[in-house]
């Protein structure tokens, strides 16, 4: 492989940025945001710079790495810290960079009252500079730290607000449930070097075909429930909407556009392994499958509108894992929708932002309504984005979306069918929540308090709602015209397993899929648009609301199954081991005292007595000789 | 050059000098053990330097006839892993000085008997992992434990005493049950060939596997009170809550590891037959007080018990490295050692200064410093994301070596080992949480940042957390040869991976 | 008359010597008990010196003798230093000093 | 018949005849010199003697001989070994005796009369004790050289008599101490009955009132072995008496705290170091062979010394019993050392009692210091916060109880190290196993004294630490040297006590 000197760049520089607006303090307060939006933008240029590189080399060539230093170097266990930049890490970078320098110079302008706004660049260097360790780690031990990198910036964005409360407990909440999947990591890890003694990607993928099935199986099951993860994915799913105490363009850039998706990420670089591991791979798509009809339920009932949007998030990206799992087709699709989501649900969230801002930080929709007026280019911006997701040709998600059901029900047999239709209900759904988001945040009739005073964003955020909703609109087609993003990732997946069985004409599958979307369109129409939307969510709703405003009662799952049985197990533990093992040991003190006591008694202060115990010695000694004479 | 008889006397000297000084000046006293510690600190990196990392046998040997009639020589002589144990106690000391300038203020006694009692430890702590004479190591091995409980009882706050007599007694009941083990070896070694107490002549003793199994108990038991294993941990508690933080710092980053320096260099080299037979059980022991201290330290309200109780949960994964015999497991175990001294000095620092400063150690005392009290707040963050194991502080390293180590021949402990990486994350988040975010709480508002000294303390120790974390070769290096001497020693190799079974 | 015998009668004297001190409380008759223990030893002393036919037993008794002479002074020192003081001479009053 | 004259080797006899010619000048300095000279004049006679001795038991080290004394005595290295010990244990416990604060100024006087306040403001003093502690130490010098069974009973004897006067002296609590003294009597004539009557069937077993001759026995197995077996278990109560064995130990605690707490002193090193001497004598060479026979008993009575002694100190309030309690538990160490019966057990319990000996004189040194204005105060809850009083007596103290628990760098760790190490190699896992856990258990007592003195805060109660005597200084600070200087560099010593302790027969 080439080697390069410069990828280091691509994470030193935000990671740089970071480190000086943490250890200069305040004194960075003036000029903070603009070092950390100018290292987000300098990386971005790297990473263009790159592309423009690699588009250079002939295909075979076009992965290059950086060795830095030998990270960790014991008997087999032989760890370089290095990178690896290839078709697939190059499409992360740019999103990572592109987006994250749009979100910096949003938060900007968004961040501008808030006194600690230098620290909050700090964080999201710090992230940019995890995330792309992330991706650009050449090995699943590099790639882990960046993975939990990108938790640590999530959890202190998060709670970044931590003064509140809640909020510091969403952010705790997130950073605990992480770890789960993070574990499922260093198993993996462990796994691999177990079976294989490597744990490089390249390593892995020249041994993986020599291991055993049931290795590679529980490597991949391990993996997945770390994409679970990081992921937001069924079952480790109940974090992501918590996480939105964080600001808001740390949810259109950590919770939307790029960490979410590093499990995508993960699975699609570890196709070498699901590839080998059949039932892994079963799993990856179940879990995709069920999250993606978890996160369009919630979305249903959300009135907070980040909330409906993180519950489209998790609902998306469950569309990507159901891809990435179906196998070397559905990789490239998987992150084709990667990068259109990117686009247009981080567009949407900045779009969010841009409401909030202007209606003192609300987030209840139903104290929106009729926003359009005041706010034409959000609403303009969001809008394209609300077309992308819905699949509206030729909107971004169009093509995105439609390739995963059209992949999904080419799956084959059973499993084809049933995936196909999970999808198809998947876009209706979709299409029924995001609009009803639009009706109630920017038709009817107006809902808000006296006191605010909707208006438009400065430029300096609409600017990147602008550049995103232009992704909306054409990262699809540019990136799927004459399967541009396929063949540019088609050699690095194994497919020499690929069949090519069409169960429906992608025709069929868009009209299909149309047809969905505008009965979901068309409902929530019915619903919200014909009718008067209380500005209190209605308390008579059918029992699935109320189930789906819970969140499909995923915290009381866990707080049932998890945390109570821990606390209770706490609980116990430190009045055991006060009782139990501390009390033993206090036991055989007190029995030694209690002993002393006792022989204490023998003392009585009669010498007669005294001279009885002589006597009474005496006569043993006599027994005992008696004893050794017979 | 006579590096460690040096280095042991160098504290000897500040501490001579410290009790000839006027007690009334206290100043003079903190300065010169600020010194004296960092001179020994010089000292010992200069050894360090001219330590060739590939030879395994012991290195700057010194030995003197002690008591000839018994054999005891006070002989000394370091292996890597020793070395960076002396390393990591040689930079805590002044770290410790430094960091804890005014904790000698509230003791019973005078500041000067505070850092004369410092600086005897200080020589003791090299001391005992110089020492390649048992009985001298046994001598130390106790004696220190007098120091440290004067430290305790002298200097600490709350119930002192009890946690102070509680130590003492928890450490000589172990110690006593070495003795017994060292007599017995004493006593063969005269049988086969004349009175010794070299490590090396004892290791080639023949005894029948029932005597080696008793006497590598005696040696375990004491190593694992002082480490502390499950269930021998109770004392460790309330000990660190009582004492100063400096104090702290020493007895679970340097006295503790005592504990599992000794497993290697004793109960393995000494036993090696008995230390395969009790594998199996010392095993389950260390993964019980992984999971075990991760909970106890969740459900802790006292700030420094919940330190405590990590470090019984780090301890199960020391422990657990050292008797996986695998190299991974050995030289992770080794560096753990080292990273955890570090961890758990930044974490006692910052919570002392937190405790000195709010008059609390309860944690829910405390709420929201982050906004008033940054650096400090930020101090403690990362001294709990190191203790926690984040990638990229040093601990990780360390932990991730001794998890997939494990791993490779101990699938199960080293499963239910990694579930103690999530109770890891909530028994740091939790105080994390409760003490610097939220609200500020009433009697936080108006504590003051760490000043330019508590900096200068704290810096240098979360300056080699990172660098560690990313750059843990050099020590690495220095380790591996050791580690896999061990190994080999006890005719293990590491386990090969199984690809080519399809 | 068989020596033996002589022997037994030494062990008897013994005996009743070691029960009388236990069970009796005037200090004085205490140390006569003890008194008649040490003369039992010298009987058996005498004995033994019979049968073995030589002299050394009989050296030891007078020794035994002097000392018990000397400890005669002694006791009886103490034990009337104690009368004064308490105006008792059950030993069973002196019992200040136990536990 | 002939009369052959005896053949004395005076200079070997030496330190023994130094020793009984300054005991009876004092007696005459008592009848002759004025009541004020005395307490000077005794004191420079008693020191000077011993001195004189010890300087004489220096001169004859290395010297061996059967016959010093027609056989009756033998003079080789343990014995010299042993009776230097005796002798410095003596001096540096004269230095406590000295100050007259502790005795009587009338011992006949009754407790509280008018005679007694006389006495007092007379300023009389009872320099009596001197004379009689010499007498003592000449009866502990010869008990341990005794080489046939008059010498030991007369030996015996000789250093009890005096003993039993001394814990009588007491100038407060006279009633308590005057009890200790009848008890202390009675109980040692008790014990002393039972010795005699043991020596009487070892005659009987072996038909000869020499060592050399009842070894010859036990050795040839001629003779009866139930006359034997009773002999030994008798005559071994009365030593197990005097060193405070269980069940013959319950003398010690009521007589260590009644008696004058420098006599306790002087008593309970310098007898534990004449009769261990003895008991090494009579088991390493006389019953040697029929070890079979005791070694079992004298490990039961070990092990239940040790457990018993550490069991009882944990619950004391009065620190001479605990310190009493502790010297039961130590007779059971140093059991071990009889059990060991070999070289290095020999050499370990000289060691050992040497080391004990002085830590003990230097404990009960610090006791005399903590006084309220009615004198010595051993109730240890009022000894709370006396480092803060008194570093100096505090942490002298502390040292000591550290050298009782075997604490590493004090001389009570080589010395059960030395002892423990002995009595396994001899197979006594048994005793070593109890020796180790009762040290645990006799741990937590000493620590928690030390906890009283530094970690309490001191009541308010009047209890002061006096100006150390510069005698009584000197007492403090050579026990204190001698047990870190045996703690930290014992080789000279050890190679001394090696070279020279070999029993000769």
């Amino acid at each position: 492989m080439t080697t390069s000197t410069s990828l280091v760049y691509l994470i030193a520089l935000p990671l740089a940025g970071a480190a000086i607006l943490l250890l200069a303090g305040r004194r960075a307060d003036k000029w903070g945001h603009l070092l950390g939006t100018a290292m987000s933008a300098s990386s971005f240029g790297v990473g263009l710079y790159q592309l423009m590189l690699m588009l250079d080399r002939p295909t075979e060539q076009r992965p290059i790495g950086q060795k830095l230093f030998e990270w960790i170097n014991v008997g087999e266990f032989k760890v370089d810290a290095g990178l690896l930049l290839d078709q697939l890490s190059i499409c992360f970078v740019l999103l990572i960079t592109g987006v994250g320098t749009l979100i910096h110079i949003y938060s900007i302008s968004y961040m501008s009252h808030d006194k600690d706004r230098r620290r909050f660049f700090a964080y999201l260097n710090l992230f940019i500079a995890a995330m792309l360790l992330l991706v650009l780690g050449d090995s699943y031990l590099n790639l882990y730290v960046g993975w939990e990198g990108v938790g640590l910036a999530s959890y202190l964005l998060i709670g970044f607000w931590n003064q509140k409360p809640a909020y510091a407990t969403a952010s705790k909440k997130a950073f605990v449930m992480n770890r789960i999947g993070d574990m499922g990591l260093s198993f993996a890890i462990m796994i691999a070097f177990a079976t294989m003694g490597t744990v490089s990607f390249a390593g892995v993928q020249e041994h993986a075909h020599h291991a055993s099935e049931a290795a590679l199986t529980g490597m991949g099951i391990m993996l997945l429930v770390a994409a679970a993860g990081k992921s937001a994915q069924f079952p480790l799913q109940a974090w992501l909407g918590d996480a939105m105490a964080g600001p808001t363009p740390v949810s259109a850039l950590i919770h939307a556009a790029t960490m979410v998706t590093a499990g995508v990420y993960l699975i699609t670089r570890s196709n070498f392994v699901f590839d080998a591991a059949p039932t892994a791979q079963l799993l990856v798509v179940i879990v995709g499958a069920i999250t993606l009809m978890f996160g369009a339920l919630i979305g249903t009932a959300k009135d907070d509108i980040k909330k409906a949007l993180a519950a489209s998030t998790m609902s998306q990206i469950g569309y990507m894992i159901l891809a990435a799992g179906l196998g070397p087709v559905g990789y490239a699709f998987a992150i084709m929708h990667l990068l259109t989501h990117g686009f247009f649900k981080a567009g949407m969230f900045l779009g969010a932002g841009s409401v909030m801002h202007g209606m003192n930080d609300e987030v209840n929709m139903r104290k929106y309504g009729a926003l359009r007026k005041f706010m034409p280019i959000t609403f303009v911006t969001f809008g394209l984005g609300y077309l992308a997701i819905l699949g509206v040709p030729p909107f971004a998600g169009f093509y995105s979306k439609d390739m995963i059901i059209e992949t999904a029900f080419n799956a084959g047999g059973a499993k084809g069918i049933i995936l196909g239709v999970t999808t198809l209900i998947g876009a209706a759904i979709t299409a029924f929540y995001m609009t009803r988001v639009m009706i109630l945040t920017f038709t009817g009739t107006k809902r808000w308090d006296d006191d605010a005073h909707p208006h438009e964003s400065p430029w300096l955020m609409w600017l990147p709602m602008a550049v995103l909703a232009i992704g909306s609109v054409s990262s699809g087609f540019l990136l799927s015209r004459g399967d541009a993003l396929e063949n540019w990732l088609h050699p690095l997946f194994d497919h020499h397993a690929e069949h090519e069985a069409h169960l429906f004409e992608p025709i069929v599958v868009s009209a299909m899929a149309l047809t969905m979307v505008a009965i979901g369109v068309a409902i929530a129409f019915v619903k919200y648009a014909r009718q008067e939307v209380s500005s209190v969510a209605p308390e008579n709703v059918s029992i699935f609301t109320k189930i789906a405003r819970q969140d499909l009662m995923q915290d009381r799952f866990n707080e049932a199954v998890f945390m109570r049985p821990g606390q209770a197990l706490t609980t116990t533990l430190v009045a055991a081991d006060d009782a139990v093992i501390d009390g033993a040991v206090r036991g055989v003190g007190q029995v030694a005292m209690g002993s002393g006591s006792a022989l204490r008694g023998l003392q009585n202060g009669y010498v007669r007595s005294y001279a009885a115990m002589i006597l009474v010695g005496a006569i043993a000694l006599i027994g005992a000789i008696w004893v050794v004479v017979q | 050059m006579k590096w460690l008889s040096l280095l042991m006397l160098l504290p000897l000297a500040g501490a001579a000098i410290i009790s000839a000084l006027p007690k009334s000046n206290e100043k003079a006293a903190k300065q010169a053990a600020l010194a004296t510690t960092l001179v020994v600190m010089a000292a010992t990196i200069a050894m360090a330097v001219g330590f060739q990392r590939d030879n395994v046998d012991l290195q700057f040997v010194e030995s003197y006839a002690w008591i000839p009639s018994f054999g005891i020589n006070f002989a000394l002589g370091v292996d890597a892993i020793a070395l960076v144990l002396i390393l990591m106690s040689t930079i805590l000391a002044p770290v410790v000085v430094l960091a804890g300038w005014n904790e000698a203020h509230g003791g019973r006694w005078s500041v000067k008997t505070f850092y004369v009692l410092i600086l005897v430890l200080e020589t003791m702590m090299i001391g005992v992992f110089a020492a390649t004479d048992l009985f001298l190591f046994y001598v130390i091995f106790e004696a220190m434990l007098i120091p440290v409980y004067f430290l305790i009882g002298g200097y600490g706050t709350g119930e002192r005493s009890a946690a102070a007599v509680k130590f003492l007694l928890y450490s000589l009941f172990g110690g006593l049950l070495m003795l017994a083990s060292i007599i017995a070896l004493y006593v063969m070694s005269g049988a086969q060939g004349g009175h010794t107490f070299d490590l090396d002549k004892l290791s080639q003793l023949q005894m029948s596997s029932t005597t080696q199994n008793l006497l590598f108990l005696g040696f375990f038991i004491a190593f694992a009170i002082k480490a502390p294993v499950w269930p021998f941990h109770t004392w460790l508690p309330d000990a660190a809550k009582s004492a100063t933080p400096g104090t702290s710092v020493l007895l679970l980053g340097v006295l503790d590891k005592v504990g599992t320096f000794g497993m290697i260099r004793y109960c393995l080299t000494l036993f090696p037959e008995a230390s395969k037979t009790f594998t199996p059980l010392i095993m389950i022991l260390a993964v019980i007080s992984i999971v075990y201290g991760a909970f106890l330290a969740i459900g802790a309200k006292d700030i420094k018990r919940l330190i405590a109780y990590t470090s019984i949960s780090h301890f199960g994964f020391i422990t657990m490295g050292i008797f996986a015999m695998t190299s991974q497991a050995q030289s992770g175990a080794t560096l753990y050692m080292f990273n955890h001294g570090f961890s758990t000095a930044a974490l006692f620092l910052v919570a002392g200064w937190m405790i000195a400063r709010r008059g609390s150690s309860t944690i829910s005392d405390f709420g929201g410093l982050q906004r008033v009290t940054p650096v400090m707040a930020w101090s403690f963050f990362i001294a709990g994301m190191s203790s926690l194991a984040l990638p990229g502080l040093s601990s990780f390293v360390s932990e991730f070596l001794v998890l997939v180590g494990t791993f490779t021949r101990y699938p199960v402990h080293a499963i239910i080992a990694t579930f103690g990486i999530v109770l890891a994350a909530l028994y740091i988040l939790i105080p994390v949480q409760k003490a610097l975010h939220g609200p500020t709480t009433a009697g936080n508002e108006n504590l003051k940042d760490l000043n330019l000294r508590e900096k200068l303390a704290i810096a240098p120790v979360i300056a080699i957390i990172v660098v560690l974390g990313f750059y843990p070769s050099p020590l690495l290096n220095v380790i591996n040869p050791a580690a896999k001497h061990v190994i080999s020693q006890m005719g293990f190799t590491d386990p090969v991976p199984s690809i080519g079974d399809k | 008359m068989n020596a033996a015998n002589y022997l037994y009668i030494s062990a008897l004297l013994f005996t009743i010597g070691a029960v009388g001190v236990v069970v009796r409380r005037n200090a004085i008759v205490v140390f006569m008990c003890i008194e008649l223990m040490l003369n039992a030893a010298n009987l058996s002393f005498v004995t033994f010196s019979r049968i073995n036919g030589d002299l050394d037993g009989q050296v030891m008794a007078f020794f035994t003798m002097v000392v018990a002479a000397c400890e005669v002074v002694v006791g009886l020192a103490i034990i009337v230093t104690i009368y004064r003081s308490r105006r008792s001479a059950s030993v069973d009053d002196a019992s200040l000093l136990k536990r | 018949m002939t009369f052959t004259a005896p053949v004395l080797s005076y200079t070997l006899l030496s330190p023994i005849l130094i020793l009984l010619g300054g005991a009876l000048i004092g007696v005459l300095v008592e009848a002759f010199v004025s009541k004020a000279l005395r307490p000077v004049v005794q004191l420079t006679l008693t020191l000077g003697t011993l001195m004189l001795s010890l300087f004489q038991v220096w001169r004859i080290r290395g010297e061996q001989s059967l016959t010093p004394a027609m056989g009756s005595l033998v003079i080789d290295g343990p014995a010299v070994l042993l009776q230097g010990s005796i002798l410095v244990i003596a001096i540096i416990s004269i230095f406590l005796i000295a100050d007259t604060e502790h005795f009587t100024p009338l011992a006949a006087a009754l407790p509280g009369s008018a005679e007694e306040r006389e006495a007092a403001q007379a300023g009389n003093q009872v320099t009596e004790v001197y004379p009689l502690t010499l007498f003592a130490v000449s009866g502990m010098m010869i008990f341990p050289i005794a080489s046939d069974l008059i010498m030991l009973f007369v030996a015996l004897e000789m250093l009890s008599l005096p003993l039993y006067l001394m814990a009588g002296l007491s100038r407060r609590r006279r009633l308590a101490s005057q009890e200790s003294a009848l008890k202390y009597f009675l109980l040692g004539s008790f014990a002393s009955a039972f010795f005699l009557f043991g020596a009487a069937y070892l005659y009987g077993f072996s038909g000869s009132i020499t060592f050399a001759g009842i070894r010859e026995s036990v050795i040839g197995g001629s003779g009866n072995d139930v006359l034997l077996l009773i002999g030994m278990a008798f005559l071994s109560i009365g030593l197990l008496f005097k060193v405070g064995a269980v069940p013959f130990h319950s003398w010690s605690p009521d007589v260590y705290q009644g008696a004058p707490t420098p006599i306790t002193a002087f008593m309970a090193a310098a007898t534990k170091v004449a009769a261990f001497g003895a008991m090494l004598r009579i088991f390493y060479t006389v019953f040697a062979n029929a070890e079979w026979s005791w070694t079992p008993i004298i490990s039961a009575i070990a092990i239940i010394s040790m457990l018993l002694g550490s069991l009882v100190a944990i619950s004391q309030r009065d620190v001479k019993r605990m310190l009493a309690y502790s010297s039961i538990a130590h007779a059971g160490f140093l059991l071990s050392g009889i059990i060991a019966l070999n070289k290095a057990g020999l050499d370990a319990t000289i060691f050992y009692l040497f080391a004990y000996g002085v830590a003990t004189v230097g404990g009960f040194a610090v006791v005399t210091l903590v006084r309220d204005s009615s004198g010595e105060v051993t109730d240890l809850n009022r000894w709370k916060g006396l480092g803060k009083r008194s570093p100096f007596a505090a942490s002298a103290f502390a040292l000591f109880l550290l050298a009782f628990a075997g604490i590493p760098l004090t001389s009570g760790f080589i010395g059960k190290f030395s002892i423990f190490s002995a009595a396994y190699e001899n197979g006594a896992t048994a005793v070593v196993i109890t020796g180790v856990l009762s040290s645990a258990i006799a741990a937590f007592f000493y620590i928690r004294v030390i906890v009283l003195m530094f970690f309490t805060d001191a009541v308010e109660d009047g209890t002061a630490v006096e100006i150390p005597s510069i005698l009584t200084r000197a007492t403090v600070v050579i026990s204190a040297v001698i047990t870190l200087v045996l703690g930290i560099y014992p080789a000279p010593v050890l190679d001394f006590i090696t070279d020279l302790a070999i029993f000769i027969r």
